[in-house]
């Protein structure tokens, strides 16, 4: 109804052709939406594009055709502010929580930066982040420390927590879980359900598991030779 | 494959900057060639002056000669050496044979030379000798090459009487020709190799760390064909494109040592041409020394290719 | 099969195919260049030394000697054909090369192109006329010369017995070739060709005669650096600067260039068996190039070359004392009749002012000077430039170091340090920083002279050319001062004295032409209008007088040509203007147990 | 328990590894546990909990700065008394290790071929030809169809699963009695890890060839295995059959294992590993238990034998 | 332990999945030159019986440079141009003897290492700036940017550099603050050719897609996220920069194309082969500039291994920080 939703359109993924080469199509006409408050699962067999389809949606990437809506309006045709807006509220989530963050920077100063592109005051970082680390259950030693020492499984929760500080409305989950061991993959499937509940936000979760997709999603498509089959 | 098509556009590209640079930068050098083509200490009326300069073709507009140049260059027409009394192209062939000769058996001396102790030094670093080769091409790697060139000949031909001090020989026979070339070509090839020891041993040290030099041991493969067999031919790709790239350096570099041991080489016209700004001996040199780098740096692709799989994945 | 897989199977097949396509049509380009490389001018006597023509052939070459192919150069097979009647017999001695190093290279085996060469063949193809010991200009191919009243008509006799090294006799005709080719083909000689008007030869006095269309009054002096050619080969070469060859060259002086071979960095000569004259000793001379001098020495001191020659210079003053403590070297001492001298720049302003350079005169501490560079081989000039050694000299003041008499001079020509700096203002009342010009070879001079200019309160800044970027910017004026040297050949030429390097008439490289005074020039103008020695003489003196009142340069210092040679060898002789490379020498040399 | 097995094949005891450093890291506290012939034993346990450390010890694999204590008894050898000569004998010919990342365990420049090949010319000193037709061969029986054209591939030319099957073949193409597989699954998606799974069981019992299966996937070992022992910081907290472990887990840790597992609906456990040079000195898992007692924070407990499975926990006695 | 050893084990521990990763650090490789600080630090760490840390040896030769050829007053027993007899033979009034115009040699070369530290050093920053920047624009933004770029970069790399470099040094007044820019401008090629695959591999990491996303300028990620992971690709081309415009100085020297006002190492070494120095055998004039030539580099290059084990000092505490 009037849930502010973030739509694909018929989107098509090709690599250019070269000079010599022809062209390789990834995916082709695939449409799918995603509602706040809801996940929508994309599965698939590894080298089928899913990721390429997630950078879509989250603008990193450029479609060959169609378009990624958000609020109705089609990603192609936002104005410079609209774009900031779309940039902040559609956030995108990586495989590998070890490349989550620079491993010349503290973790506080990832945060902290973060924080001053937000606008945020200086002088109100602390709490900020103190408020975050809540979230993730961390101890506060852990901003003192370089994202090398520290492990996967917090990694990946400063990721997602580091997300939320831009207070996404939808989230691309590129395979959040499939570099984690299956103790660790629990508690980061469940921090994100109660994210969800909490802000009420939309995900797209990509993965090749089939129960982690079934765990998580409302409802899902698998990708498949470059065609989306959507299973409600 | 369009990797293939782009590489041969930027060549093509990288050739015909080539021609140009090399048609404008000897005309920027400053002084008049016209007097330069005359003798020290020589009074010359002004139009025999101006019947030179109108020879040389340094009155006509700028356009003029570079379309002439051009065409002089389709026909390998390099031009002419007022200075040696020689076509261009007939001097730096001359000269090119035995330069190739000298600088290409040091480059290959020293890619082997340089390969082969790297790659030792960089299988076990910790070794005592491996430390001391290291230090050893580290420090010939940071001496100025004439200083390596004048020391070696003090040493070896000089005091220790070994070699002969200059030419490429005293009678063109191959034994004297050996003779001449040995100290040479040493330092060449520790220069060159300096270089390809360096860089042969940080190759080794991070591919002996991938997990196929592990697997190759858990297969039960000695220590010794682990580093030969698997991880030589992955820590050579770089040599690859070093050896090519430093096929220009190594070709200009010789300058010093062909001047040190008296060599009648390129790198000594290519000296001789710049301090009498003989516009088109520079400008025929400029040209093979780009077009061997150019053909280097193609052959280096190809071989690399040959080697390394990745590169020609099929669809 | 395993090949055609992979390449039909990936775009890289064709990809290699262009790249082969490239290889081949390069190797073609080579290839076609190669032969015409190879080909170049041919010659009768052009065969089978193969020295300079690449490594290929010389492989072949070497190749050609293991299949024991018979290799026979022309030259000396006509020798040794035809010669058994006109070969002067030798004493049966020992036979012995001698070996000179050098550090000037010979880049081009151009026999009339490369200025080097030209020097070297002096051995093979005398000139008409040579400086004596004393610096007389004498007669070598001619006996003797006489010039017309009017300065015109030169005529040179030759002498007697002279044969090329072919056989065939040297004729008046070969002179008369010689000149005029040099005047119709070398660019530096074209001087013969615009003032020549006839040559007559006269087979019967054995003499030939130049009439010039003006008075020209240094005919003897130009003639002792032409080399003479034999006539019967040069004719047929079209384009003889542009023509090279390794030799052999026939030549009619005692020896004649046998080889020229870049490649080993040596040239030989070889006795010319119709050599009439005394009888040299060595069989061959060897002349081998070093490009560096530090090489050179080495090769003098461990003995693989006797002795080490430089024209215009002397063996490095630094290296003596080693080479004297092997024990094995002589030294022959000669006072050069060049010279190095600061150049000013006459044409503007401080060193327009005659006070001006009057006080850069005193400022210069010349014994430090002397002492420094040239190591006690060497000594305090005088104010009239002209080094002792030089014909009709004449003892003017030796120039004088005094720091306060230079500060006194400035001050009372209106120099002075007004603002307090240290640095004294020019007439403009700016500070007073002279613009130096260093060639490479007297940078140490130049930081010398830098402080020695700061000790009476002017500031320099020293810029470093080289050559030919110092010629660029002298022949601009673009400098103040500058450390410049003159050669034998530069004091002699134009008016002699050294006034080729001032006549602002006068163009050319290491020229300053930087004086304009009239008195000068028609001072030039006197001396080129004669040929009669005491006339000469008292132009001389009054030239010298002139340097040593108007100061146009200031010599800063006199050396010595030093010039090593090996104890087992004696009867060196050495004249003024090209050292030891003089017939007289070559032919005196003997070999001895030392 | 070990010593009513007949044939055991490899038997570590006490198996001890430490890094030296600026802080000394125990990779290692003592583990214990043999295989028997064509028995199939898994290690479980998370990331940084010493199994593939244990894996490299027993191939001797480890980098020299690694301390090895224990005995690891193959055959009745000690191979970690064997001259360095004498294990190149063992290793690839008597034990075979295949490891997480098949891509970059196969050596980039070198065709499949050549890289099945080798172990024969190493080891048997074949020819090449010979070999490569023998390894053209092994492919055949892993159900490659094109088995010529697949010789003359590279690795980087093939998808991971494919490198997978190619490394499972060079390292069995001289029959090992003892698989080592290191992670084998890791990063390979459902139908490339069935496919490995089948390649195993082919191995398992076809060529009665024994597997050390370490791996952090539960329901592949479950599926594989004859015998699990979970490890967690560096020690075995559990050893049992593989249907009793994961019908009835002892261990707290087995059990929150166990349950974060999809089909038990994700339960995770709270907290997180110890840091191996600074390990808790009481149990090592008293921190993440819900059941600890404060007799866990101070007593190391030891493996017990409870009905012929072994568990590291005071709940146990 | 060993840093490279080190790494075997941080990566046995963590047992971290690699893939793709040999696939990118290949490229990587094929152009890095890889300057063997580490054994240099080992040589040194060893007798120092420093593991790990920053190493002493490298930053103490360093500082002593840098005071040299900040206070050379302190260090040099006489003035650069104060004169005494000539040719003298080390003594006690002489440390390293006295050249051909009498100078001290000894403070003659504590006063050169200012002007051959600034043209090493300012040369190598100046290619190392150009070729990181341009590395890192053609590496982050691709495209047609990026072809041109690399384009360019090839043909420069073809270029003979030396015969350039005496042209120009011949035309151009011979002066350092010509120098420093001409030997700049031609090396930077390699530098660029290393740093753009290394962006190339950098941009594709999640902490840098993931700063994209989150909407932070281009250039914060390319000054903040990239640059500084640089780190390890342009130091050793620093260095060799640094080794290279130090030599190329030595050589222009040599071939009589340097500025003699300013007294360089090179220039030194340059007046020691022609003023005599060579033929009178007197190693102690000529040896020493050459020695503090490759000394400097080397402190050089023991820094910058210093950095980098510290660097991974981190990587290797993390597996046992938590």
């Amino acid at each position: 109804m009037f849930s502010i939703s973030l739509r694909a359109d018929r989107l098509s993924k090709t690599y250019e052709a070269g000079l010599l080469s022809t062209g390789k199509c990834i995916f082709r006409e695939v449409s799918f939406e995603i509602r706040s408050g809801k996940t929508f699962g994309l599965m698939g067999s590894s080298g089928e594009g899913k990721s390429t389809l997630g950078r879509v949606v989250a603008g990193l990437e450029k479609a060959t055709t169609g378009s990624v809506y958000y609020k109705g309006t089609p990603l192609t045709l936002m104005k410079k502010n609209e774009k900031i807006a779309f940039r902040r509220k559609v956030q995108i989530m990586f495989q590998d929580p070890t490349d989550a963050f620079n491993p010349r920077k503290k973790i506080g100063h990832a945060i902290s930066e973060v924080l001053a592109l937000l606008g945020v005051p200086e002088a109100r970082h602390s709490s900020k982040t103190e408020e975050m680390l809540i979230t993730t259950g961390l101890p506060k030693e852990v901003l003192s420390r370089y994202p090398s020492q520290i492990s996967g499984g917090q990694l990946q929760r400063l990721a997602l927590s580091r997300i939320l500080l831009l207070d996404p409305e939808y989230i691309v989950l590129d395979e959040p879980t499939s570099a984690l061991d299956v103790s660790v993959q629990a508690q980061i499937l469940h921090m994100l359900k109660e994210v969800q509940t909490e802000r009420n936000t939309g995900y797209l979760l990509i993965s090749h598991d089939e129960i982690v997709i079934r765990f998580m999603s409302d409802s899902y498509g698998v990708l498949e030779n470059g065609q989306l089959k959507i299973i409600e | 494959m369009s990797g293939i098509a782009r590489k041969g556009t930027r060549y093509l590209t990288s050739l015909v900057l080539i021609i140009i640079i090399n048609f404008t930068l000897p005309r920027l050098m400053p002084g008049d060639p016209v007097k330069n083509l005359i003798g020290e200490d020589v009074y010359v009326s002004e139009n025999v002056m101006e019947e030179l300069r109108a020879k040389l073709g340094l009155d006509r507009p700028l356009y003029e000669q570079f379309t002439s140049f051009l065409s002089d260059l389709l026909h390998l027409d390099l031009g002419y050496s007022y200075h040696l009394h020689a076509p261009v192209a007939e001097l730096l062939l001359d000269r090119l044979g035995w330069t190739l000769l000298f600088v290409g058996v040091s480059a290959a001396i020293g890619a082997f030379m340089g390969s082969l102790l790297g790659a030792l030094a960089g299988w076990r670093p910790e070794k005592k000798t491996s430390r001391f080769t290291g230090l050893a091409f580290v420090v010939l790697s940071c001496t100025p090459p004439y200083f390596l060139a004048l020391l070696s000949l003090y040493l070896f031909s000089f005091r220790l009487g070994f070699f002969p001090s200059k030419g490429f020989y005293d009678a063109p026979e191959i034994g004297s020709i050996l003779h001449h070339l040995f100290l040479p070509v040493c330092v060449m090839s520790v220069f060159s190799a300096s270089r390809n020891f360096l860089v042969m041993r940080g190759s080794v040290i991070q591919e002996k760390e991938q997990l196929y030099a592990l697997y190759a041991r858990a297969k039960g493969l000695k220590d010794i064909s682990i580093l030969f067999r698997h991880i030589i031919k992955n820590a050579s790709l770089p040599i690859i494109t070093l050896l090519a790239l430093d096929f220009g350096f190594l070709f200009s570099g010789a300058l010093f040592i062909e001047i040190i041991f008296s060599l009648n080489g390129m790198g000594t016209l290519i000296y001789g041409a710049i301090i009498g700004k003989d516009y088109p001996l520079l400008q025929g040199a400029f040209l093979v020394i780009a077009l061997t780098a150019l053909i280097a740096n193609m052959l280096a692709d190809l071989l690399y290719g040959l080697i390394d799989p990745r590169v020609r994945r099929p669809a | 099969m395993k090949q055609r897989r992979n390449f039909t199977k990936s775009g890289l097949y064709r990809g290699l195919k262009q790249w082969l396509i490239f290889t081949v049509l390069t190797i073609i380009i080579y290839s076609s260049i190669y032969p015409a490389g190879a080909a170049g001018p041919e010659s009768s006597e052009e065969k089978l030394i193969p020295s300079n023509g690449g490594i290929f052939d010389s492989i072949i070459t070497y190749i050609k000697s293991l299949l024991g192919e018979d290799e026979k150069t022309q030259g000396s097979g006509m020798v040794s054909e035809a010669a058994t009647t006109g070969v002067q017999q030798y004493p049966d001695i020992e036979r012995f090369v001698l070996k000179i190093a050098t550090p000037s290279i010979i880049k081009s085996s151009s026999f009339l192109g490369d200025s080097n060469l030209g020097v070297f063949a002096h051995l093979s193809n005398p000139p008409l006329m040579k400086m004596d010991s004393d610096g007389h200009l004498v007669g070598q191919l001619a006996k003797s010369y006489e010039v017309s009243e009017n300065n015109t008509c030169w005529t040179f006799y030759l002498r007697d017995e002279l044969y090329w090294s072919d056989g065939e006799p040297v004729t008046p005709e070969d002179i008369k070739f010689s000149i005029s080719y040099y005047g119709k083909e070398v660019p530096s000689a074209r001087w013969i060709n615009d003032t020549l008007e006839t040559i007559a030869v006269s087979d019967a006095n054995n003499s030939v005669t130049f009439k010039f269309n003006k008075p020209y009054t240094r005919s003897d002096l130009e003639f002792a650096t032409y080399n003479i050619l034999p006539a019967h080969i040069w004719e047929t070469i079209e384009n003889p600067v542009e023509y090279t060859n390794n030799g052999p060259y026939v030549g009619c002086g005692p020896y004649y260039l046998k080889l020229i071979d870049l490649n080993a960095g040596k040239l030989v000569f070889e006795k010319n068996l119709y050599w009439k004259g005394k009888a040299p000793e060595s069989e061959t001379v060897e002349i081998h190039f070093y490009s560096s001098v530090d090489v050179a020495t080495l090769a003098l001191k461990k003995g693989e070359v006797d002795t080490y020659y430089k024209y215009a210079g002397s063996y490095p003053y630094a290296g003596i004392e080693q080479l004297e403590e092997t024990g094995n070297f002589d030294f022959i001492e000669k006072t050069d009749i060049g010279l190095i001298f600061l150049a000013l720049n006459l044409k503007k302003a401080p060193f327009s002012d005659p006070k001006f350079r009057e006080a850069l005169s005193y400022a210069i501490n010349y014994e430090e000077i002397v002492r420094l560079e040239t190591l006690g081989y060497g000594e305090v000039p005088n104010r009239g430039f002209v080094p002792s050694s030089m014909e009709n000299f004449k003892e003017t003041e030796k120039l004088e170091y005094s720091p306060e008499k230079a500060r006194r001079i400035l001050e009372k020509a209106g120099y002075i340090d007004s603002n307090w700096n240290g640095i004294i203002e020019g007439e403009d009342g700016k500070d007073i920083k002279l613009k130096i010009l260093i060639r490479p070879e007297y940078a140490r001079t130049g930081e010398l002279l830098e402080e020695y200019l700061g000790q009476i309160g002017l500031a320099s800044d020293l810029r470093t050319a080289d050559a030919d970027t110092w010629i660029a910017l002298k022949d601009n004026y673009e400098y103040d001062l500058t450390i410049t040297r003159s050669t034998p050949w530069g004091m002699l030429m134009h008016a002699s004295w050294g006034s080729g390097y001032f006549d602002s008439r006068r163009t050319g490289q290491g020229v300053m032409h930087n004086l304009d005074d009239p008195e000068f020039l028609q001072l030039c103008d006197n001396i080129l209008a004669t040929t009669d020695p005491e006339e000469l003489e008292g132009y001389a003196y009054e030239i010298q007088d002139y340097y040593a009142e108007n100061l146009p340069a200031i010599p800063l210092y006199w050396s010595s040509i030093i010039t090593p040679y090996n104890r087992h060898f004696e009867g060196w002789h050495t004249d003024p203007l090209y050292g030891i490379y003089n017939l007289d020498n070559f032919v005196n040399v003997r070999k001895i147990e030392a | 328990m070990n010593v009513s097995i007949v044939n055991t094949l490899l038997e570590v005891k006490d198996l001890q590894v430490f890094f030296k450093g600026i802080k000394t890291i125990t990779a290692l506290s003592g583990i214990s546990f043999s295989i028997a012939e064509s028995e199939t034993l898994s290690l479980v346990g998370e990331t940084g909990c010493g199994k593939s450390v244990a894996a490299h010890a027993i191939m001797r694999l480890l980098p020299s700065e690694a301390r090895v204590k224990g005995i690891v008894k193959f055959r009745g050898k000690n191979l970690l008394e064997l001259s360095e000569k004498e294990m190149v004998e063992i290793r690839g010919k008597e034990i075979g290790i295949i490891f997480q990342n098949p891509s970059l365990a196969l050596n980039p420049v070198y065709s499949i071929g050549h890289q099945l090949a080798e172990p024969l010319c190493v080891h048997k000193k074949e020819k090449k030809e010979k070999a490569l037709f023998m390894a053209a061969g092994a492919l055949k029986n892993m159900g490659f169809a094109n088995t010529a054209e697949y010789i003359r591939y590279y690795p980087s030319w093939c998808s991971g699963g494919m490198n997978q099957r190619f490394l499972i073949a060079a390292s069995t193409i001289l029959g090992p009695a003892l698989l080592i597989a290191d992670e084998p699954g890791k990063g390979l998606d459902r139908k490339r890890v069935s496919e490995l799974e089948t390649e195993l069981k082919k191995l398992k019992f076809k060529n009665k060839t024994a597997l050390l299966l370490i791996s952090h996937d539960l329901s592949f070992v479950q599926r594989l295995a004859d015998r699990v022992a979970v490890m967690y910081a560096g020690e075995i907290v559990e050893m049992a059959d593989s249907s009793s472990i994961f019908e009835e887990p002892l261990h707290p840790y087995s059990k929150g294992l166990l349950n974060s597992l999809p089909e038990k609906g994700f339960i995770p456990i709270p907290g997180f590993s110890p840091s191996l040079s600074n390990l808790p000195s009481g149990c090592r898992f008293y921190p993440r238990c819900s059941l600890r007692k404060r007799h866990c924070i101070e007593n190391h407990p030891d493996l017990k034998k409870i009905n012929g499975r072994a568990v590291r926990c005071f709940l146990y006695p | 332990m060993s840093p490279e050893a080190a790494h075997i084990e941080s990566s046995c521990i963590t047992e971290a999945c690699t893939e793709e990763y040999s696939e990118k650090k290949r490229e990587i490789s094929s152009l890095n030159f890889k300057f063997p600080g580490e054994l240099l630090f080992k040589i040194s760490g060893r007798r120092k019986g420093l593991k790990g840390q920053l190493n002493r040896g490298g930053i103490f030769l360093f500082v002593f440079f840098l005071f040299m050829a900040l206070f050379p007053s302190f260090l040099a027993p006489y003035a650069p141009n104060e004169r005494f007899t000539p040719y003298k033979e080390p003594s006690w009034d002489h440390f390293l003897g006295t050249n051909d115009i009498g100078n001290d040699i000894f403070s003659e070369l504590v006063y050169g290492s200012r002007i051959s530290m600034t043209v090493g050093f300012a040369a190598a920053l100046v290619s190392t700036l150009i070729g990181a920047i341009l590395g890192i624009c053609a590496g982050y933004f691709r495209g047609a940017l990026d072809e041109l770029l690399m384009g360019f970069t090839d043909v420069v790399l073809i270029i003979p550099k030396i015969p350039l470099i005496i042209v120009l040094g011949a035309y151009l007044q011979p002066s350092i603050w010509i120098l420093i820019p001409v030997l700049g401008l031609l090396s930077w090629e390699s530098t660029a050719r290393v740093t753009r695959s290394k962006t190339l591999q950098l941009r594709e990491a999640g902490y840098v897609k993931s700063a994209r996303c989150m909407g932070f300028s281009s250039w914060h990620i390319m000054s903040t996220d990239i640059f500084p992971n640089l780190y390890n690709v342009l130091l050793p081309k620093f260095m060799l920069a640094t080794a290279s415009a130090m030599i190329s100085e030595a050589s222009l020297s040599f071939l009589g194309l340097s500025d003699i006002s300013m007294k360089s190492w090179g220039t030194m070494l340059s007046f020691a082969f022609f003023r005599g120095g060579f033929i009178r055998d007197m190693w102690w004039w000529y040896t020493p500039p050459g020695i503090c030539i490759t000394l400097c580099i080397i402190s050089i290059a023991l820094i910058g291994f210093g950095l980098e084990t510290q660097g991974k000092e981190h990587v290797r505490e993390g597996a046992d920080a938590m």
